[in-house]
């Protein structure tokens, strides 16, 4: 088995250049970045929309590399939120349920929202608290089903 | 021993009256003056003009190497306009595409030939430069030469051409000279010395003039005999055929062109000669020696020489000395388009001219590229077509003067008597002098 | 899932988050090829969105649409999205049989009636009406009347929309798509053989989002996933543009990676979104595995010449003609040659004669 | 049938029916008219070398005339240089000669062919203008003129529109672009597009009948 891996590994396509698209994005990141950091608003780039060689998603991650926050979420599935070396731009990953990848995403922001708790999750909480505290307000209570 | 402006006078005014006398064509009908010119075309047409005739792009940039548009930025001296009417009757009648081409092309109509006559004979000379420029290397002298003989098949041909031609096929004469003025020259010129064998019976050489040279430059005549005796050739010239000019050649009579031909060849066979020599005459040069052979249908059975190919070849060989001229002039050595463009003599002139060690100026155009005197191909003896001559003229003078020889030296008595009018309308005082007379007088034994 | 119930209100009863449903909504935006800045419009339309009834027919094909869309890549929001429709009607998912099936698409038809989508793979026969049929009906009768009461069609997969495999020449059972029997309802063409999966739920995404159909190309097709040729989107393109191009499959170009164009790739003249989505859950997309476009996603790919032909490549029908068009060519010359040549002859001879 | 399957099929073999069988017999037709008999002594014999040379020569610069013709002999290198290479050195062109003649070439990046044939077109219209202006070109000018210059500046603008991808969607641009090379096709055989055929033996004469008077032509 190793044999065939190292066989296969002599017959891999090497691919030499690539889409371009690279630049364009560390172009675009750099033009959102200095717009957060006066004040102004964030960016979200998909990278599905964009067209990449094998192994350009690997080699952006690589360029943006990793910084000092990294936050898993668990809502349908695990959500990487891992902040760059540059701080304000974010990678994020979402995976469902079954651990596939179902979206990739770069943010260019203070904190992505998806962080910040909810407002409805919140009142959503305030309820349940409400229901494990014996005489406890009732009057916020969720419409639950 | 040179041309005196009285003679030159005389012979303008014999140019003056060619154009008085009578037409002597029948009046004929349109209709059979476009049947003719088309046949005419129809007969003319080879392989090779229809390649060149489908093969123009109408860039145009044949007007620039055209010494009539030069003078006169008239867009309708343009060369490729002005075989039109031989585009259109090949594009009607005989390119292979005709049964296309046919609804899209305008026949060619007897008005047309009358409006390309003035095109063709007074504003172009047939000196073939513009064949020299034509990015297609499309001959384009020879399809004007086509429509020149289908205009002249039409009857239509300028009068004084007419006449000349009428002439020389009646009365084998040109300009009134005919054997008794050659006589009658040829008597004068022996008592002063010059020899002119007459009608030998038989000869190696025989040696052709023209009127031109006998009327107005009989300088050059002179010369040529001199150094024909002192080659120590065994020359003549003969009373019956000593005229090399060739009207049909200039007119487009092909018919007439071959009778004359066929004339000094019947000459030079009854003498036996090797070698017909041919004086100072680009037209005639081209008749014989370029368009003989076809005309008669045969091999000529004589080699055929321009004079300065003779006096080459004999100065090579040794049987002529040539001394170094002793004024030291400077001269500017105009190409015949005829002898050098049409022809291929370039270079013994040259070289006759270095031989006698006169400085030679070349002008900004010379040799393949030069300038027509613009009164080639007797355009010079059509009265109505003066002023745009004189307006050539400038450029061949503007060219001379910046090579800024002493004097202009030619080889061709129509190039000499064109470029010597020229000059006097402009009152410019450049000699023009004849190449043979030039030789004749450093001659040494 | 009660069919009242906005899919808002659906979701959080399931215990989804605010958070989770964000999540939701931007991979949603995402495969709907939407901009992340739509993320908010996306997740106010799906809060109140209300679940259509989905009638799913099956005609000439492969199984190949269904088996695509079932090996979506993101099957978590595909199958919110399916939670989120009302799928009354697909033979070959549905667990109802026979007259129990027939029945459940008859009175799906007649309780949404104006509201329901229809969806269609497969071509429809219309030499021999019994070429194919479902229950003892033919795939006409059973489009036309399904049809007739529909908001609107989705034809996935290039039989659908344009006849596909089946319509190839000499195309023997009379295949034609839906858009050549349905006239006066809105079609969505996802084609495709098979359509990309998230391109399918995308479009039902769109029609569960906003309740319209998207912004549609001149051959039908949603513009967001069909609006640019993979030419266009290809990570092959640099080597194009410089004119680099592998030869064969197994040469040092196609080991480089280099563009395909010359191997045939269909790229240039196809528009559909691998380049960007790609297949099997984001890995690959047949360019990335070293094989040209083929097309599929265009009407009559398979009547375009070899796969393995450059577009530029004329796709003459012999070169026999050709050497036929010379013949004839030089021999009008030559006999035009001649005819001119017989003029020239008598028109000497006469003026011989005349002189 | 898409217009670009018809391009690519039968308008491309039609066109090419018609240009081929066009050019023979419009080549055939005019070779085959009687050919002039030269009889006259030549006064240089290598009429052959004489003609090939011209049809080499007549390329180069005119010598003393090159000062009055230098926009029309420059420009009209520099176009015929660019189509050339536009059309002989892209790739998908060299795919396609390659499927008719089945043999191929290297070559060029796509930027420099996109350079050759705007300059191509750039000059064109320049030429186009002053035909339409120049008293001398307006005057000898004719319908096909006109038609020829526009049916090859046609290719080369379609091309370039499909290669930007600008006006229409892809296939319908490469079919209009294939179109209007099929447009040319036909025309050729009929217009003066042919002289990229008959100038050949046109020089070649001329080289050959100066030539045996031992001029240089």
């Amino acid at each position: 088995m190793v044999n065939i891996m190292s066989a296969l590994e002599g017959i891999a396509v090497r691919v030499e250049a690539a889409s371009g698209n690279i630049t364009p994005l560390l172009h675009e990141i750099r033009h959102a970045l200095r717009r957060v950091a006066q004040g102004g608003e964030g960016t979200t780039i998909d990278l599905g929309s964009l067209p990449l060689a094998p192994g350009e998603e690997k080699r952006i991650e690589d360029l943006l590399g990793q910084g000092e926050v990294r936050a898993e979420l668990n809502a349908l599935g695990p959500t990487v939120v891992q902040e760059t070396r540059y701080p304000g731009v974010w990678y994020i990953t979402h995976r469902n349920t079954e651990q596939e990848v179902v979206a990739r995403f770069i943010e260019v922001t203070r904190m992505p929202e998806l962080l910040l708790a909810q407002s409805e999750d919140m009142r959503r909480a305030v309820s349940e608290l409400d229901s494990k505290l014996p005489g406890g307000n009732r009057d916020v209570g969720h419409d639950d089903h | 021993m040179s041309t005196s402006p009285a003679s030159l006078k005389d012979f303008r005014e014999r140019l003056a009256t060619l154009g008085k006398q009578p037409e002597s064509t029948a009046k004929l009908s349109d209709e059979e003056r476009v049947r003719r010119a088309g046949n005419s075309f129809l007969r003319e047409l080879t392989n090779g003009m229809a390649v060149d005739l489908e093969t123009c792009i109408h860039c145009g940039m044949c007007a620039e190497a055209c010494h009539f548009y030069e003078a006169t930025q008239d867009e309708r001296y343009t060369p490729a306009h002005k075989f039109d009417p031989l585009r259109r009757y090949y594009r009607r009648e005989m390119s292979p595409m005709r049964w296309l081409f046919r609804p899209f092309t305008r026949k060619v109509d007897a008005n047309d030939l009358r409006e390309w006559q003035v095109l063709v004979y007074d504003a172009c000379t047939g000196c073939g430069r513009c064949d020299m420029m034509c990015p297609m290397g499309i001959n384009i002298s020879e399809l004007i030469n086509v429509v020149r003989n289908g205009i002249a098949s039409a009857g239509l041909a300028p009068k004084e051409i007419q006449a000349l031609q009428d002439e020389q096929q009646n009365k084998n004469s040109l300009f009134g000279v005919g054997a008794d003025k050659l006589r009658e020259l040829i008597g004068q010129l022996k008592s002063r010395q010059i020899v002119i064998p007459l009608d030998k019976a038989k000869a190696d050489v025989l040696v052709l003039t023209t009127a031109v040279d006998v009327l107005l430059f009989n300088d050059a005549l002179a010369a040529l005999a001199k150094i024909m005796n002192r080659s120590g050739a065994n020359w003549t010239l003969s009373s019956a055929a000593f005229e090399a000019a060739n009207m049909g050649l200039i007119s487009g009579d092909t018919a007439a062109e071959a009778k004359a031909i066929r004339r000094i060849v019947e000459q030079a066979k009854a003498v036996g000669a090797k070698t017909v020599v041919i004086a100072e005459s680009g037209h005639a040069y081209q008749a014989l020696r370029w368009e003989g052979a076809e005309d008669t249908g045969a091999e000529l059975p004589f080699e055929v020489l321009a004079a300065s190919e003779f006096v080459a070849r004999e100065f090579d060989a040794g049987r002529l000395k040539l001394k170094k001229a002793e004024n030291g002039r400077s001269v500017s050595y105009h190409d015949p388009c005829r002898l050098g463009r049409h022809g291929g003599v370039y270079e013994e002139p040259r070289r006759l001219l270095d031989a006698m060690g006169i400085e030679r100026r070349e002008t900004d155009s010379s040799k393949r590229e030069n300038y027509c005197c613009g009164g080639g191909c007797s355009e010079y003896v059509i009265a109505r077509a003066a002023p745009l001559r004189q307006k050539a003229f400038e450029i061949k003078k503007r060219e001379f003067d910046k090579a800024a020889a002493d004097a202009v030296v030619t080889s061709c008595s129509n190039c000499r008597v064109n470029l010597m009018i020229g000059a006097e309308n402009a009152r410019w005082e450049k000699p023009i002098d004849s190449l043979m007379v030039t030789v004749a007088a450093n001659l040494t034994d | 899932m009660r069919k009242d119930q906005s899919l808002g209100e659906y979701l959080f009863s399931q215990g989804v988050s605010r958070r989770g449903f964000l999540k939701f909504c931007s991979a949603t935006a995402s495969l709907m090829a939407l901009p992340p800045s739509m993320v908010g419009r996306v997740a106010a339309a799906l809060e109140s969105a209300r679940r259509p009834s989905v009638i799913w027919l099956s005609f000439q094909e492969c199984t190949g649409c269904t088996e695509s869309l079932t090996r979506s890549h993101a099957p978590t929001v595909e199958s919110l999205i399916f939670d989120a429709i009302s799928l009354d009607y697909h033979h070959t998912l549905q667990a109802a049989a026979g007259f129990a099936a027939e029945e459940a698409r008859e009175a799906a038809m007649r309780e949404n009636a104006g509201k329901y989508l229809l969806v269609v793979d497969g071509s429809i026969p219309i030499g021999n009406p019994a070429y194919s049929t479902i229950a003892g009906i033919s795939n006409l009768d059973m489009l036309k009347e399904s049809a007739a009461n529909a908001a609107a069609i989705i034809a996935v997969g290039t039989c659908a929309s344009f006849g596909g495999i089946p319509h190839a020449n000499p195309n023997p059972t009379g295949a034609v798509s839906v858009s050549d029997i349905i006239k006066d309802k809105p079609i969505i063409n996802v084609s495709g053989c098979p359509p990309i999966p998230v391109v399918i739920t995308g479009v039902l995404a769109h029609f569960l989002t906003f309740g319209s159909i998207p912004d549609l190309d001149e051959l039908g097709r949603p513009k967001a996933f069909f609006g640019q040729s993979i030419h266009d989107r290809c990570y092959r393109r640099p080597f194009y543009e410089r004119g680099q191009f592998a030869k064969t499959f197994d040469d040092e170009g196609a080991r480089l990676g280099w563009c395909l164009y010359e191997l045939g790739c269909k790229g240039p003249t196809t528009y559909n979104a691998c380049a960007t989505l790609k297949w099997n859950e984001g890995t690959s997309f047949p360019i990335g595995s070293g094989h040209g476009c083929i097309g599929c996603s265009e009407p009559d790919f398979w009547d375009k010449g070899s796969f393995y032909r450059p577009i530029s490549a004329g796709l003459w029908g012999s070169r026999e003609a050709l050497l036929g068009a010379a013949a004839a060519g030089a021999a009008i010359g030559i006999g035009s040659a001649l005819a001119a040549r017989s003029r020239k002859k008598k028109a000497v001879a006469e003026e011989a004669k005349s002189s | 049938m898409t217009l670009l399957d018809f391009a690519r099929g039968p308008g491309l073999q039609w066109s090419l029916i018609i240009l081929i069988a066009g050019v023979l017999w419009r080549l055939g037709g005019t070779i085959l008219l009687n050919a002039r008999k030269d009889l006259s002594r030549p006064r240089h014999k290598g009429t052959l070398t004489d003609g090939l040379k011209v049809i080499a020569t007549r390329s180069l610069p005119a010598h003393q005339f090159e000062k009055r013709i230098r926009f029309q002999h420059f420009s009209g290198y520099a176009w015929h240089i660019a189509l050339f290479i536009s059309v002989l050195f892209f790739a998908p062109h060299i795919f396609f000669f390659e499927s008719l003649l089945g043999f191929g070439w290297p070559g060029l990046p796509n930027g420099i062919i996109l350079a050759t044939a705007a300059i191509a077109v750039a000059i064109l219209i320049a030429l186009l203008i002053r035909r339409a202006s120049h008293p001398v070109q307006r005057l000898i000018s004719n319908a096909d003129d006109y038609i020829s210059i526009l049916l090859v500046i046609a290719p080369l603008v379609t091309g370039i529109l499909a290669f930007a991808h600008v006006g229409a969607r892809y296939p319908t641009l490469l079919a209009v672009h294939l179109l209007s090379v099929e447009a040319m096709f036909v025309w050729f055989p009929f217009g003066k597009l042919m002289h990229a055929a008959l100038t050949f033996p046109s020089r070649f004469q001329a080289g050959a009948s100066y030539g045996r008077k031992g001029v240089r032509a």
